[in-house]
């Protein structure tokens, strides 16, 4: 690699590669986008034995161990715990065009939940976000079954 | 080698599409598998998954079921192919002496994608991979290219669906069980011939997991551990057009391994039974070919004389095999828990008299260019 | 009885952003055959191969089968291992289960990533959950961001001692690591001058894309001892492999799967005192921020002492503990390599081999592996077959 | 955009259609690029032999995936050869196939090498395709060096 070697230049071959799935959501996921959809509610699980909440919700406690079957609404309030503003472009794999830019991702706890989610903060100047910020979710009008449509995004409120 | 043993088996029933999620097929099966061992989560201290990122449309797959198997709590470890592979990587661990009782899961959700999409990935991207090659026509180009060079027939091939359909119907974790004639996979559409659309696997979603144990763990957790006997694996050459694709020098070497440590030289008389990986009807003939279980090309005959029946010399596929439900990282594995079952007696309407020594097998790639296969006792 | 397993040989690439001459199998067989040939070994030699990539990072499905032109499957035993950005200490860790089970005397394990392939961001976004996460996940370095916020409010640790990790990792490169991928020194000032990606850490401060691959020989006792007189013996191994959801990793304190794994690790390799007893380490830092904060996980400091630790420049080349002698992940980064790579850097500072890079008297090493969903592997080498 | 989630048959669940869709650029390699130019500059098609198990590879590889030893022996191979083995797809996959089905693939050791080639058959009635037919390359009129500069084998008397 390091010695180059007198020969034809080398040729490369370019294409895209499409595949498509339809991924399940499965029992817990599938209530969670049903509850977002129908009733622009998020809910969470709760274990059975520590008596945490996990936002989506999940089958399995990953401290105890146990099968959660207690489904809880929390709230679309919450603090913004971390962000990243990417403004740099890659490619959207969903669709194979290049992403939106710039966006800004946040770490949000929801009130009520022991476990995070990530979504799109409205908010791409990073001077005016900082950690601790309280947030609330945005509902679409038209909702289809899509936690990063449903929730269109999070926006800054003022609540303490 | 020293002694490890199986102490757990579960499996989901295999469905076309199962309504539960990656995570929840793997919980299913974590959460079973440890029933039947009589063991809780805190027990394992190992736990290999598998997975494969095409399939499961998602980088590091793995990762989606962490936490459900509860390998987030042991060291763990995650194997990209067959669950024969897994398991055999769990074995290592054990065997190691560094690990007591290893916890291996696989789960397949194959109709979430486009089989034909994602076995096309398998080929050269510079090369072959532009001609439009899947599972389905590169395996027609195997299955050519065997019954060409050994005079096999298409009846033959298709007796084997006929069988292992059959087979399914005492499986309660099968798929596709029913009944069918030779004529009605004759008849049935042509995919690319000379495969036709039931010499062909059906698209499954499920879950298979086992525990094993070392010797002295696994006796003491167990009142019947199904010995691991003996193991091998081994890959043939990438492109197809470097292989014999009527040959079966791969598997042959697998096999020679893992028989050679389970001290079995006489193949179709020390093997009471045998789950191996008929992902196509045709493959069930050729692997028995490199199994040993009969001479090149002599499977076909083999097959006519009714010994692989269910009530046969050498049942193979009593489950009903690949053929009638292909969770495809799961499939070996779920042919090491058809075997587990049959030695412990516990197969049900599919239980062979007499089974002391089973194998199972698994493939990767395309046209079986590699394969792992087990040896178990009783 | 537990069996003794070392590595006997190291090969790898030169690593570079773009790799235009060769093919994903040519570039294996480049890092193949040099480990064969540091081994004096042929692939005749080879008994099993362990192979390891991230799939969507090339598009190539089957990758053990795929492989075989380049790493030499053909009619032998071989398997893929793949963990994400862990992979390369997994598939080193699967190469010593191989020879530690006594199934296999001589294994061939393979690293290998050409991200030049396609666009890494965007692979790596598949790594998150297509229906919770995805959409505005593009790498951990948000949480890795959050982290060190808290780690520098909590502990008094600036940007600056962030700044001085890079400042090592890419000048051990520069000046020692001729295989580096990043080969410029720099300062203090560049790093710092440098824009953010995701406050406070900034450009430098990150590990870049590379193509490049690795292959380490792992060998049973009895084999390795033929092969080299002085082999590097794998003392400790330990994987934990934490969560599952990005979003949780912000909760984190420090890195706990990194605290767990190296417990592992020492305690099957007999180290208790891991700042006086390690001599080196490879570490897989993906940003510089980690590599002031992870240094307590592995219990080379105290909580909060990853600050003191690097301003004393101990972690330096001529330190007590010189951490990333090669340079490192934020000189290099094949990410299914990279993981190997810290443990082939490892064996070679144990066998003495590692040129310009060596430490002196290294006798016991550590590597790490970092990746899938802030998930750990830990490595501990030496020259030396027990530690007593 | 947004995603519309479907009911995932009768079983009460949602699937979520999505897709994982990116371009790549493949690196052809050393031997694979002279591969490819010899047959869009020349129309003449190359493999590379073993020094050890003499073996020709089409295509040419550096190292002998048998024997792992450097191969620095360029060969040329004709353009016509024999079938091996052969299927015609009649099933659709839209995005990945190169001709709409059905369509007729391959497997043909060309005169003087000692692997296989995959390729397309054409100017070939389907159902007269047999194990054993001579057949010729035939090359595309642009070519672009990759593996579709041959269009495709047709049958040859003999």
């Amino acid at each position: 690699m390091e010695v180059k070697k007198e020969g034809p230049k080398p040729l490369s071959v370019s294409y895209v590669a499409d595949m498509p799935y339809k991924y399940h959501a499965g029992h817990y996921y599938s209530r969670f986008l049903r509850e977002l959809r129908d009733n622009k509610r998020i809910v969470g699980v709760k274990c059975p034995k520590c008596g945490k909440t996990y936002v989506p919700p999940r089958i399995v406690c990953r401290d105890c161990f146990v099968k959660m079957e207690e489904f809880v609404p929390v709230s679309d309030k919450g603090t913004l715990l971390a962000f990243t503003i990417t403004n740099f472009s890659y490619i959207d794999t969903t669709t194979g065009e290049p992403k939106k830019i710039p966006f800004t991702a946040a770490f949000i706890n929801l009130d009520g939940a022991d476990s995070n989610i990530v979504h799109r903060l409205e908010e791409t100047d990073e001077k005016k976000i900082k950690a601790g910020l309280r947030l609330q979710a945005v509902f679409s009008d038209n909702r289809t079954g899509d936690f990063f449509h449903d929730i269109d995004h999070f926006r800054v409120i003022k609540d303490i | 080698m020293e002694k490890v043993g199986i102490i757990g088996v579960a499996q989901t029933k295999y469905q076309r599409y199962n309504p539960a999620s990656h995570a929840e097929l793997a919980y299913e099966v974590t959460s079973k598998a440890l029933e039947d061992a009589g063991l809780t989560i805190n027990d394992i201290d190992n736990t290999i998954t598998v997975s494969n990122d095409f399939w499961d449309g998602r980088t590091i797959s793995s990762m989606t079921i962490t936490e459900a198997t509860g390998s987030h709590k042991s060291p763990t470890t995650n194997v990209e192919g067959d669950g024969t592979y897994g398991a055999l990587m769990g074995l290592m661990r054990l065997l190691s002496g560094l690990h007591e009782i290893t916890l291996v899961v696989a789960q397949s959700k194959i109709s979430e994608g486009i089989p034909s999409v994602i076995t096309n990935a398998m080929f050269d991207p510079i090369y072959e991979r532009m001609l439009g090659l899947d599972a389905t026509n590169s395996a027609a180009l195997q299955m050519r290219s065997y019954m060409s060079k050994y005079g096999v027939t298409e009846e033959q091939c298709a007796k084997i669906s006929v069988k292992n359909h059959k087979n399914a119907k005492a499986n309660p974790y099968a798929q596709l069980a029913m009944d069918i004639t030779v004529e009605d996979v004759l008849k049935s559409r042509v995919l690319a011939d000379p495969i036709k659309l039931l010499d062909t696997s059906p698209i499954s979603d499920g879950a298979c997991a086992i525990i094993m144990a070392r010797e002295r763990t696994a006796k003491k957790k167990h009142g019947k551990p199904i010995w691991i006997k003996g193991v091998g694996h081994c890959a043939d050459a990438y492109h197809l057009g470097d292989r014999d694709l009527a040959e079966v020098d791969a598997l042959e070497s697998a096999a020679k391994r893992a028989y050679k440590m389970a001290g079995i030289r006489r193949p179709l008389k020390q093997v009471h039974v045998a789950e191996i990986y008929d992902a196509f009807s045709y493959m069930e003939l050729m692997w028995m070919e490199g199994l040993g279980f009969c001479d090149r090309g002599k499977a076909g005959a083999m097959v006519d004389s009714g010994l692989t029946e269910k009530n046969g010399a050498l049942p193979v596929n009593p489950s009903g095999g690949v053929l009638s439900a292909h969770a495809v990282q799961v499939a070996g594995l779920a042919r090491i828990a058809e075997a587990v079952l049959q030695l412990r007696g516990e197969a049900g309407g599919r239980q062979v008299d007499g089974a002391s020594t089973a194998l199972a097998h698994g493939i990767e790639g395309a046209c079986g260019q590699g394969h792992c296969v087990f040896i178990l006792s009783k | 009885m537990k069996r003794l397993v070392g590595i006997v040989g190291v090969g790898q690439t030169h690593h570079r952003s773009k790799n235009t001459d060769c093919n994903g199998q040519e570039l294996i067989s480049i890092a193949v055959k040099r480990a064969l040939e540091s081994a004096e070994l042929t692939m005749a030699d080879i008994d099993a191969i362990v192979v390891g990539n991230m799939d969507h990072f090339e598009s190539i499905n089957y990758v053990d089968m795929w492989s075989v032109d380049g790493s030499g499957g053909y009619m032998k035993p071989i398997m893929k291992v793949t963990t994400g950005g862990t992979t390369g200490s997994a598939i080193g860790h699967a190469g010593f289960y191989h020879a530690a089970s006594g199934l296999f005397d001589t294994v061939l394990v393979i690293g290998w990533e050409q991200n030049s392939e396609s666009d890494t961001t965007a692979a790596i976004s598949t790594c998150f959950d297509p229906i919770t996460e995805r959409e505005y996940s593009a790498g951990a370095i948000g949480p890795l961001a959050a982290h060190y916020i808290a780690y520098m409010s909590k502990y008094g640790a600036t940007e600056e001692d962030a700044a001085l990790v890079s400042v090592r990792d890419h000048n051990n490169a520069a000046l020692y690591n001729p295989y580096a991928h990043l080969r410029q020194t720099i300062a203090v000032e560049d790093v710092m001058k440098s824009a953010y990606i995701s406050y406070p850490i900034k450009l430098l401060d990150i590990c870049p894309r590379t193509d490049g691959a690795c292959a380490v020989i792992v060998a049973s006792e009895k084999k390795a001892r033929k092969i080299t007189d002085k082999p590097a013996w794998i003392l400790g191994v330990g994987d934990c492999h934490i969560l599952v959801h990005l979003a949780d990793g912000i909760g984190l304190a420090n890195l706990p799967s990194l605290e767990i794994a190296a417990r592992q690790a020492y305690e099957m390799a007999g180290i208790t005192d891991p700042f006086n007893q390690i001599d080196v380490a490879e570490l897989y830092v993906p940003a510089s921020t980690a590599g002031v904060s992870w240094m307590e996980a592995l219990g080379l400091c105290e909580e909060g002492g990853g600050p003191r630790l690097i301003r004393s420049g101990v972690t330096n080349m001529g330190g007590k503990l010189p951490i990333n002698p090669s340079g490192g992940v934020l000189a290099t980064n094949p990410i299914g390599a990279t993981g190997l790579l810290r443990i082939g850097e490892a064996a070679l500072q144990v066998m003495g081999k590692a040129e310009k890079k060596q430490v002196e008297g290294a006798k016991v090493v550590v590597a790490t592996g970092f990746g899938g969903c802030f998930w750990s592997d830990v490595t501990v080498l030496s020259s030396l077959p027990r530690l007593d | 955009m947004s995603v519309q989630s479907e009911e995932l048959g009768n079983t009460g669940t949602l699937a979520y259609p999505s897709r994982i869709r990116l371009p790549y650029t493949w690196h052809v390699g050393k031997a694979g690029s002279r591969f490819y130019q010899e047959i869009r500059d020349n129309c003449r098609i190359f493999g590379t032999k073993c020094p050890k198990c003499e073996w020709v590879f089409v295509p040419p590889r550096e190292t002998c995936p048998r024997c792992y030893r450097d191969m620095s022996e360029w060969v040329e191979v004709s353009d016509t050869g024999t079938l091996l083995t052969y299927t015609v797809t009649r099933y659709a996959v839209p995005g990945i196939q190169p001709l709409e089905p059905p369509f007729a693939l391959g497997i043909i050791k060309l005169d003087g090498a000692t692997t296989g080639l995959v390729h397309m058959l054409g100017e070939v009635n389907l159902g007269d395709i047999s194990i054993g037919m001579r057949v010729k390359a035939v090359f595309r009129e642009v070519r672009e060096g990759n593996y579709l500069d041959i269009k495709y084998f047709k049958p040859i008397r003999t």
